[in-house]
């Protein structure tokens, strides 16, 4: 059709493909992060799931301590400490039920312990014995992700994946505030919108990417503020107030297991350690901030909670450390065994059947490793 | 034996075929990509898929590869045996970071307890007069990558063995499809389909004694054209047809190589850093003794894919092969 | 520090890093997309910008035809057609002063050739005798992006660039609905957002990224929605209303001028004709919906609004015409003659200096051409 | 012959000083990246360089490799020659369409009118007990990507000319940098830094006649160890550090090859599609009847790169060098 002829044809209208589209006033985040704690919110918590939280952070705690120990001993090549996020780490853990994934980020080992994988086997990668040292099938745990947010698009086809075979399945995935600039973060977001797929997105929101402050990272009035664009609700929630985190994860993961797509939550929270024992914090925050962040501290917080409402006593929170000592202990005396390797195991994951190259490869470092045997036998 | 009625098809019928017949045979195959649905890619190598078997068995995505190949891991670690379309070989990069990281590593880095069996099929090559980023020949980013197979089939059966063996494989695969052969023809019995390939073998094409073609995909017909041209000269080649890169048949070539005593690998992928290095270079260590002469590479120049209306003289042809058998040194040297 | 030594300093207070942050209601898109033309705001409009884009979206309309006519001819590889955007591409082109760049997508050799490069220049990648026709630098013009929004981070750098060396320059940059699904959209878009750099992001939601709906792209309230989440302005505009597109790309274009940052402008528009001359529509698409969206015509949207108020007379009308037939017949004429090629520059600009690996690969080349070319003179 | 006072520095002292020239000598120069700024880089490789130079020549970027090399891509379009760190080599990978699709094509695809002058540091490879993701030998990726340089250094004054030939070049050059020679030291005068080095030229490190080891990066510090081990059996190995990939010095590696008639090439990378592979074909191709016995590799297997605890086996070292040369045909076959 010509200009020409197509004249005739003029209506003065909105854009067809116009319409009203979802309302975007409920996706949108409150203006302050949701606090429960010391608030009149608490009242309402059910005490149980208070105690069981305390309990949880407090091991939390003593866990981060014992694995930051044992970077110094020698026994972890690395580990990225979550002593400040303990509150986000647990909730993340307890919120999921039994038959739910959780896909954690490379900072994130205590809700993976938390979700009841063995410690050692948790700490598998920093210890360097192996990759991932649980089964994730088994404990519906995925590896810890080291390639940032590259985790949440397996989230969001997992869950997706679940919804295809009917099964009722939720995956909460983790990821950093530094995280959410990879463009992996934004693929998965939008996905799961799509799909309207059965995923939690938990952003903790420490402040930093390494030494990158979150004002470097984004100009975004709360990184809850994305959620809007991709048409799921974003909620905020002060991180280090368990009960907080605890209850608007419990929703998300609600909604999403009835259908209801899935949320992003941003957790405001802060990283008390080094970015790893081998960071050198100071290079770029000061102590001043980190001690106001100490005065925040999830412990404390539910502790306080618990105490002021007669829901501990000095005893019972003696007795949770106790506990939490005996468990580091045993984590302790069991990282102090070396961990017994088989060189020759390098070739036996890489393909269901090793291929002819790699059969040959193996052999020649048997012989090496045998003539090494060998060798030292003589020296002997 | 009985006799089978066999009717010309074409490499995509093949593939659509394999992947068809994969998803009656198999719930859990579940195709994924942008385009694949409604309108049954671009290529048309879905076509009537998602009609047939529902949304669900076979979907569009949002445009994002990365979030594509992404996904698709995280339904194969639930079990599921996705089937994932890149629309051409270089939109395969914006994925190459789930491929290099995940896909290729996820079984070893949980020790077999997570295997994902993914199929990427990915079109590829040139020859097509399409525009840049639309012919690249990115195998060997793949071959490097250790985890994966690659796989690329030449022929109308393979095309529909190839995919079938990819698909049914517990590991991911790379699964390269020369889109120029797309709308090859061959011979070939859409009703008893070839039965599943055991995957990871080259097979000879064409037997000869003068020298060995080591070839696969879009140049498998090139060489053949080139065998029988040779033929003027005096020169009886043979043809070995790799069609998977990994695993690598070393068996299969090499028993051609020591045969033919010389040997000239030919692929569309740029020569530096691409698959001809490896294969020359396994093969000469492996042969030797039986060399006349070194194996020598036909392969695209180093540079970045040309525009249609040069792409020919960037394409191994019949003539450059020649040359390149030519200077295998049919004269003993001073 | 251990637990029972924080103790002590327990504070119940919000998280330290809280602060209440960017207000995000003036980011976030108008309901309804802004329209001009038919509107009481078309009375502020400039007649002269009125006139200026209408002759150009009556070129721009004759140079889609004769681009896809070309494709029958076999004088273009392929071309996707911009028939029904003319509108959003001419005034991308138009709102740009000359030291601003222009970032185009696959699709937008019209904002291309409206901005002032030739014809055929811009449409070299299309006929298939090199990638890229014209000199960048020297239009201010980037490449046609054929993978999607990968360009997006490059609108981004170079507009850092200018800025970090003191230019008053802007980047308006081009993508489509389909290309922000991209993480590169995302990065882009969040650097931008950092940097403040002087950018604008122009989608063209035409309602299909090839076969796909929108529907199956995003479940965002609109694409614009997106914006809020990187602290930047979101604009809705109708795309087919060329006084409108303008306006708003033009107060974009002024804030980031003024340092202002950012904007992600959505112009809802459609694809009239097929993705390329090699795309079945039908296959996906109603021929109702097509017509509805011809009804909505940004050629006679902004006709009818000249005529009625007496800016253009049916002369005026038939003399656009006459000229953008003798553009057409003129690129007609042109694009017939083949251009002429020489083989050998193939290894001349992959590297500042040839390698020797290319030289050596040059010489083989030349020799198999010049064998050639002894073979067809022995024949001759 | 004035005396230079030459002092022990590390390898990271003189990366950080070429920056530090390079931003003082050029305004042009911008660099870019994940904790560049305030921190100094993970490595420390830009220590010092924000506060002296401000935070718009040395910044920080988001969180985002593929905005990072897309911005930088951006920034040299408008003509300024940034300079950028990807933290690890597995984490360039999100930047790979970036720069397999942009970076390495943008001079080609617009006839030379816009050249990319940006270099690309990647700290790569093993031997740190880094875990997963943070030790892959990603080279051959980039070798197999037309348009692109890959240089790495091995010794501490190659760290400086390299990097500051690097970016000095109109072209967009990888830069890997062996990260377990960072804390490498050698004698070097800080005030008077060898002169740019001609970039694209091996280099041999030691001279001699038995047999030819090519290598590069992390592995020369191996080599050069091997070739001393071997004086033990009677071999006299001559050592070729290639410093540059891409362009590859064929005539220093076939000079030498020529001399010795016997090669091993020695690399960290992956065997199957590294490398080595084209360094032995392209080698056998120029120098077959020079050749007592098929150039050998000696390269990391064909694996994910391994765990900490399990890297010493994966990574080539003196005893598989030597078993390498021994098997190096030096008695005539029957
Ligand atoms: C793709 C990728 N790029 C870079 C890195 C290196 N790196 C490891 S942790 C980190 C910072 C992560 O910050 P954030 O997401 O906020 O998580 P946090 O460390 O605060 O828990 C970086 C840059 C990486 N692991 N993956
Ligand atoms: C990275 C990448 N993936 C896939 C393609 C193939 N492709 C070309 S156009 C297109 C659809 C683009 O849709 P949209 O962004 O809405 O732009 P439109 O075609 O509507 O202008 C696709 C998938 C591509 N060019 N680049
Ligand atoms: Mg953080
Ligand atoms: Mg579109």
């Amino acid at each position: 059709m010509t200009v020409m002829e197509q004249r005739g044809a003029y209506r003065p209208s909105p854009p067809p493909a116009w319409q009203p589209r979802t309302d975007p006033a409920p996706l949108l985040p409150d203006p302050e992060p949701c606090r429960v704690l010391g608030t009149p919110a608490a009242a309402q918590a059910d005490p149980e799931l208070l105690h069981r939280l305390y309990v949880k952070l407090v091991h939390g705690r003593r866990y981060n301590t014992q694995a930051t120990a044992l970077t110094k001993q020698g026994r972890l090549a690395v580990y990225p400490s979550s002593t400040g996020q303990e509150a986000c780490e647990v909730a993340a853990a307890l919120v999921l039920a039994d038959r739910d994934w959780l896909f954690p980020s490379y900072r994130d080992t205590l809700a993976v312990v938390t979700r009841g994988v063995d410690p050692v086997e948790a700490l598998t990668l920093l210890r360097g014995d192996w990759h991932t040292g649980w089964d994730p099938c088994a404990h519906r745990v995925a590896p810890l992700s080291t390639p940032l947010s590259t985790q949440l698009p397996h989230a969001v086809g997992l869950a997706h994946a679940a919804r295809l075979k009917g099964d009722d399945v939720v995956a909460l995935a983790m990821v950093g505030d530094g995280g959410t600039s990879e463009g992996d973060f934004h693929e998965a977001l939008n996905f799961a919108a799509v799909w309207q797929a059965p995923v939690v997105f938990l952003v903790q929101n420490n402040g930093f990417a390494i030494s990158v402050p979150l004002s470097k990272q984004t100009a975004a009035p709360s990184l809850a503020h994305k959620a809007v664009g991709y048409g799921i609700p974003g909620r905020l929630v002060d991180g280090n107030d368990a009960a907080a985190v605890h209850e608007v994860l419990r929703d998300a993961v609600r909604r999403a297991r009835a259908g209801g797509g899935p949320t992003l939550v941003e957790a405001v929270t802060y990283r008390i350690d080094a970015h790893t024992n081998a960071d050198d914090a100071t290079r770029y925050r000061t102590d001043d901030e980190v001690e106001a962040w100490r005065g925040h501290d999830p412990l404390q917080l539910l502790e306080r909670e618990l105490t002021e409402r007669g829901l501990i006593d000095e005893a019972g929170i003696a007795a949770v450390r106790e506990d939490a000592e005996t468990m580091a202990a045993r984590l302790r005396e069991r990282m102090n065994q070396d961990p017994v390797l088989d060189p020759l195991d390098l070739f036996e994951h890489v393909y269901a059947e090793p291929t002819p190259q790699l059969r040959e490869q193996q052999r020649m470092l048997q012989a090496e490793l045998q003539a090494e045997a060998e060798e030292e036998g003589a020296a002997r | 034996m009985t006799t089978v009625a066999l009717k010309p098809a074409t490499f995509a019928q093949a593939l659509t075929r394999a992947l068809r017949d994969a998803l009656a045979d198999d719930p859990s195959v579940h195709i994924l990509g942008e385009d694949v649905g409604t309108l049954g890619g671009v290529f048309r190598i879905t076509d009537g898929l998602a009609a047939e078997f529902g949304d669900h068995r076979c979907f569009d995505t949002p445009l994002a590869e990365a979030g594509i190949l992404g996904t698709a891991v995280g339904m194969a670690m639930y079990g599921l045996r996705p089937v994932v379309e890149m629309q051409f070989d270089a939109f395969a990069y914006p994925a190459f970071e789930q491929l290099a990281s995940h896909v290729a590593k996820m079984r070893n880095r949980t020790r077999g307890t997570m295997p994902l069996p993914l199929t990427i099929r990915i079109p590829y090559g040139g020859g097509i007069g399409g525009v840049e980023h639309h012919s690249d020949s990115s195998e060997a980013y793949y071959m490097a990558t250790p985890g994966l197979h690659v796989v690329t089939p030449a022929t109308v059966a393979d095309a529909y063995g190839l995919l079938r063996a990819a698909i049914a494989s517990d590991d991911p695969v790379v699964f390269l499809e020369p889109k120029r052969l797309y709308w090859s023809k061959d011979s070939w019995n859409p009703d008893d389909p070839t039965p599943v390939e055991p995957a990871g073998r080259a097979v000879v094409r064409r037997t000869g004694r003068s020298a060995t073609l080591i070839t696969y995909g879009p140049s498998l017909p090139v060489c053949l054209e080139a065998a029988e041209a040779a033929r003027e000269e005096g020169w009886d080649l043979e043809v070995v047809d790799l069609r998977s890169l990994v695993p690598f048949d070393d068996e299969t070539v090499c028993a051609s190589v020591r045969r033919t005593g010389r040997a000239v690998v030919v692929h569309e992928s740029g020569s530096f850093g691409g698959p001809g290095g490896e294969i020359a270079a396994r093969v000469t260590e492996r042969c030797f003794h039986y060399l006349e002469a070194p194996v020598l590479r036909v392969a695209g120049f180093d540079i970045p894919y040309p525009p249609p209306m040069l792409e020919r003289h960037h394409l191994p042809g019949v003539d450059r092969i020649l040359d390149a058998v030519a200077r295998l040194q049919w004269e003993a040297e001073s």
